[in-house]
């Protein structure tokens, strides 16, 4: 297809890694936080919901700049995980981190929605009948409130497909290694003439987003027919 | 390098590898955003910025190739109205402002922090009209959304770079910002210490060379040549 | 074996109940509000009561002297709720088959088919519970209790949603699991047919505290206990099925005299229960003849208790043991009903109600 | 006035009723499944069936030939859900009120402080569901459907979840709804003693079908109407209320003869139904003397059936009405019984349950 | 306080005001579109479903370019709205309608999330008793995803805080009427040495939602105490 450049379509097979394992890996810790802010009761957990809001709260640039001072190669942290091998700083992997974490607060909320309307008393019956914590958990809790998930799953996706502000800053606009969608629409708005070839890439950011959104709803309707009927 | 050279630099891109065999490889965002990642250890080996305080900065922080820093390009400031209402503006009258902001503002880049923002507002300045419409600037965070205003008729007036204007034929020019009313409008160039430095340098004269020059002329840039 | 002794203060309800109940099924029987419910959620380890010693079968549950918690998962319990508490997203049999998966692999199993086929939710099994009525919800929610391998079984009214049929289906169930398992029941109910014929122990409460306990059969023969009026007193003989009859009677021994039942359907020699109510015995000075009850026995009169009301209760000892029969006191006056007196004692065959009749 | 006619097939349970209901009560009685609850449903409005017909006092609540719907909110109904469905965010005194601020200003209110006497809330007014017990609950459910004004009153095994005496407390307040209001009542429930009580009309469903309809005394006096087994049949007398005596007991008269009961609270010259289960009848050859019973009707033999078990009916006409007697064969035989004969029908006093008492 | 200039104060005033008027008027909006999603079967639904997610993948400039071209002076829309009085062009009210329909797709995920687990028996008993429609949701559904309602508002409150991108495409920054915290922020981060200034502002951001937060917080689960206990 001649209709994109193979830098485009880099992007936008990029933007779809990106935010699938944005999404993929954040949803365990997603899972945990969320379960944690809903059902347990520690010191600090204010602190660790306000942690967790931070993104949606400050400026994505903000965001990006104090990944780029934590997850940098000159940061401390940066430093450490490459030594063992893990590198984030203007690899695809810190633009998959930056709309993870972007993304966390979103599906950490729909996810704790969720898991605070489970009515306690299942996961009760579920305890006498000789199910541990986990096991409850997997097998009651999980199951009930996997709409949750999706949801937040389904958040969290578009707005990694979305994200642009944190992702450029931390691991900066290049071509085939970190330019997302949106970093190549950016680059496209930037130059004279550049507005129809964005405009393009929009679309397949539309497109993909919304084919993402409509799985989901078709699967999440599937889930709750099959609770309410046979 | 900053994300307004993306054509000129598209177009270079080719004739670079031709030439040397080195692999060009861009990374467009803000020349803040960049700089702040050279500062933080990207591995940069050459950086374009369109704001010469930047690149100021690097240099303090003794992050530039010794000696390597080099004018690129220039370029100039317009005023613009929307094609359909283009009507010519005499910039030394006082009032010449006043009398088309009446239905919007006047759209720039921020003009504490975007370089054209910077530079447009000491032309305001020097020409007087500032205290009358410093309270109708419209800011934007980058020149071309303060095109993108002007563009769609929201704004009557903008200040944009000239190579801006190119390529859109919803706006017009209609006055030309006397260079002398500002401080010259350089886009600075220079390799990073502890990159390529065989490959910025081969870059950074191919870049001054004439083709490249012409490119850049192209796209409404001032050549700067040697 | 069942050592109970639970204190928990609550906004305006303080529970505070003690009792030992020795093996078999405990029946705890109360109005509305009691404390039932509270009991079995402590039990089970759902409620942390503040003081509390729960022992079952030499096992100890909780004790908060010795700080011992046992979470309710390690406890091996096979809770019949009150309300039902389906999984959801789970089909009927994978409700049943939820406790199975935690059992340990080693832990005497039920037989799937058996109970499904007792609480008839055989066409159900692979739908979920959402679209199941109120009976067959309760239904499954018994069989997803009993098939959990229990080593404490807690059933919280489990019968109350259920029709009377489907009631004389299930009981023997509970019969059975009584008399042929070690397994210890707590049980809540409402009905005095179902505690007459399941209880072995019965603890009332009232308000959160026991109003009394004791062995069924002593609590219930006392004329002096009137959980719900003195329509449950009653007294329970231990007999023997001597042989049935071709027109579809069973005859009992009990102790000299014979007790003829509709076919009780039990090999002869069996030991059984029967219970006969106080309000289903009528007291003749003569041996009546010419009737149509089939069951009549001769007794001295030990007691005559008169209540508040109109009526009376007799307690007469026969060779079968002993009897009670609530009368009016306008009988008691008009026959000279007094201690020492023999009179006879008539019982309809049939209002031997077959809840009445035990293994 | 109640006139329902519906059917619904649903997946594996096809729904298939039809029935005419004069004013005052209609039980649906029927196995856990037949379709009761569903029924309710569709008359409530939560059910749109896919054919119906549901008129009410004469009003078309629903025809799907004509395609007149009216949705629940419009039906004014005062519903007592099978599963409580209290409002969690409401305290008990909000959910009672609930129906209240919807109820139009003109309709008759029933006294709140009456109904909260009644059931026993009064301390929970202020509580919210979650913390309440199961009875409780259901209490509670009762009182926000009777205190909504209705026009047509569903209630679910309203009582199902109660204690004896709790029901004794509860039962006149329906029957006085029956007897007194035009209200039209559909209820259901599993207990014999209740529907003999409540019911003015009795559709038995079996199925999704109607197995079995019409007045209640008519149904339950039937010999081969065997809902739960024979131990529901019985034949209701009318009688009065003739004197008071100082021992208690009321002295009844019905047709020539006389019946006592232990004292039913009402003035001398009230007409009320007894009934008086078939079990509970003994029957005499001679007439009796010396006995505990005080209850002696002589009756002609109007009919003798057998059926499959050791049991037979016996219908005898007497002074009083028609009365049904079960015995066993071996009596039938032995006492020698048959049309025409004159026999002695004795009846203790108190097995004249306060639940088939009904004004 | 000689600690901020100002013109910092009045873009922390303004940001609140934008970020108050985002949620609050989104609010209703919010609700009826999540509870249609939730409730209804129409068509279009997931053209619906689907539009309002929009704002979350369009990069921001791109969303705010479409708001320029739908309610500038010049867009018929907009025209429209100026001639009944409304204006949003270049006004804080502009920034407010960037910061509402940002918002607007997390908001309207956590409603709906909440209005699908209300249990439908207890509103089908509210029409039993005489509700109609309006009024079962109104005594019934609404009081139960309170906590539902005021996790979206939270979350969209922080995300109006935040918003950076649409806000200045739409309105651009002009000084005390459309310069949010995130404008002024994001002009101090552009000028070497400009970061002490700017972080100043992002803890006052902070701040401001960490507070909201909390507050949230505690309400929720005040209302959670009072529908499990007495
Ligand atoms: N959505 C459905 N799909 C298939 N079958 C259903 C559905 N809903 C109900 N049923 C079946 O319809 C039958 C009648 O249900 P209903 O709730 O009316 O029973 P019921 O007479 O009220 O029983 P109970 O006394 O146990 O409450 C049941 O067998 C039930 O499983
Ligand atoms: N959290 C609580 N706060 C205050 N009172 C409570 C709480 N939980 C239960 N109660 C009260 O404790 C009493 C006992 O409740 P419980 O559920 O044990 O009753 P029950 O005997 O099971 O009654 P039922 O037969 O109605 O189910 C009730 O009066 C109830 O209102
Ligand atoms: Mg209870
Ligand atoms: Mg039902």
């Amino acid at each position: 297809m001649d209709w994109l450049g193979p830098e485009e379509w880099q992007a936008v097979a990029l933007s779809l890694k990106v935010a699938l394992w944005a999404t993929l890996a954040g949803l365990p810790l997603g899972l945990f936080t969320a379960y944690a802010l809903a059902r347990w009761e520690f010191p600090g957990k204010q602190l660790v919901n306000g942690l967790v809001h931070l993104p949606l709260i400050l400026p994505p640039v903000v965001t990006g700049y104090l990944l780029l001072m934590t997850f940098g190669t000159r940061a401390p942290v940066g430093a450490f995980l490459q030594d063992i091998g893990i590198t984030f700083a203007f690899r695809w992997t810190g633009a998959a981190l930056a709309a993870g974490v972007m993304a966390f607060p979103l599906m950490v909320r729909a996810m704790r929605l969720s898991i605070e309307a489970v009515d306690i008393k299942l996961e009760q019956a579920a305890a006498t009948l000789g199910a541990s914590r986990l096991w409850v958990f997997l097998t009651v809790t999980l199951p009930l409130i996997l709409p949750g998930i999706i949801a937040g799953g389904i958040l969290a996706f578009a707005k990694a497909m979305g994200e642009f502000g944190a992702t450029i800053t931390f691991v900066s606009n290049i071509p085939g290694q970190t330019q997302t969608l949106p970093s190549a629409i950016y680059a496209f708005l930037q130059v004279p003439g550049g507005e129809s070839a964005a405009m393009k890439l929009v679309l397949i950011s539309v497109a993909v987003a919304m084919t993402a959104l409509l799985l989901s709803e078709i699967f999440a309707r599937r889930l709750t027919k099959r609770m309410e009927g046979r | 390098a900053a994300a307004s050279l993306k054509t000129a630099l598209d177009a270079i891109a080719p004739g670079f590898t031709a030439q040397t065999g080195h692999d060009l490889r861009l990374s467009l965002a803000g020349s803040s955003t960049l700089a702040r990642q050279i500062q933080l250890g990207a591995p940069a080996d050459v950086f374009i910025s369109a704001n010469p305080g930047w690149m100021d900065a690097l240099q303090n922080d003794g992050l530039l190739a010794p000696n390597s820093r080099r004018d690129l390009i220039g370029n100039r400031l317009v005023v613009i109205a929307p094609a359909n209402r283009a009507t010519p503006l005499d910039l030394m009258q006082p009032d010449v402002f006043a009398d088309h902001l009446e239905s919007g503002p006047l759209a720039m880049a921020l003009v504490t922090a975007v370089p054209a923002g910077i530079y447009g507002k000491e032309a305001l300045q020097t020409l007087g009209h500032w205290p009358h419409i410093a309270a109708s600037v419209a800011q934007t965070d980058n020149v071309r959304a303060a095109l993108a205003l002007v563009s769609v008729g929201e704004a009557p007036l903008g200040i944009v770079y000239a190579s801006d204007t190119i390529a859109d034929p919803d706006v017009a020019v209609v006055a030309d910002i006397p260079p002398e009313t500002h401080a010259p409008i350089i886009y600075p160039a220079a390799a990073i210490a502890g990159g390529n430095e065989q490959a910025a340098a081969d870059l950074l004269s191919y870049l001054q060379a004439p083709d490249a020059q012409a490119i850049f002329a192209a796209q409404g840039f001032l050549p700067l040549g040697n | 074996m069942l050592s109970v002794d639970l204190h928990h203060p609550m906004q305006g309800f303080d529970l505070d109940v003690t009792f030992d109940a020795p093996p078999g099924l405990t029946v705890l029987f109360g109005r509305s509000g009691s404390g039932k419910t509270t009991v079995i959620n402590a039990v089970a380890g759902l409620l942390r009561a503040k003081q509390a010693q729960i022992i079952v079968n030499g096992q100890t549950l909780s004790d908060t002297e010795t700080g011992l918690w046992l979470p309710p998962h390690k406890r091996r319990l096979g809770y019949v709720f009150q309300e039902g508490r389906l999984f959801p997203h789970l089909t009927v049999k994978q409700n049943l088959r939820f406790g199975q998966w935690f059992a340990p692999k080693d832990a005497p199993r039920e037989d799937m088919a058996r109970v499904v086929e007792m609480l008839g939710i055989g066409p159900l099994l692979h739908r979920r519970p959402a679209s199941l009525s109120g009976g067959e919800k309760q239904r499954a929610a018994i069989g997803r209790a009993l098939l959990a391998s229990p080593r404490l079984i807690l059933a919280d009214e489990p019968l109350a949603a259920l029709d009377e049929a489907r009631k004389a289906e299930i009981l023997p169930y509970f019969e059975r699991l009584r008399d042929e398992t070690d397994i210890p029941i707590l049980y809540v109910s409402h009905s005095p047919a179902e505690v007459a014929r399941l209880a072995t122990t019965l603890i009332a409460l009232d308000g959160g505290r026991v109003a009394r306990q004791g062995p069924a059969v002593q609590v219930l023969g006392d004329p002096m206990f009137t959980p719900d009026g003195v329509r449950s007193v009653g007294a329970v003989i231990e007999a023997q099925v001597a042989r049935h009859h071709d027109d579809g009677l069973s005859e009992l021994s009990a102790g000299d005299d014979r007790l003829f039942l509709p076919n009780v359907g039990l090999a002869s020699g069996t030991p059984l229960r029967v219970r006969i109510a106080a309000q289903d015995v009528m007291l003749s000075l003569e041996k009546p003849s010419g009737i149509s009850a089939l069951n009549v026995l001769a007794g001295r009169i030990d007691q005559v208790r008169s209540g508040e009301g109109p009526g009376a209760i007799v307690s007469l000892d026969t060779s079968a043991g002993r009897v009670l029969a609530r009368v009016t006191r306008r009988s008691v006056d008009a026959m000279g009903l007094q201690p020492g007196l023999t009179v006879y004692a008539v019982v309809k065959t049939v209002s031997i109600a077959p809840q009445d009749v035990g293994g």
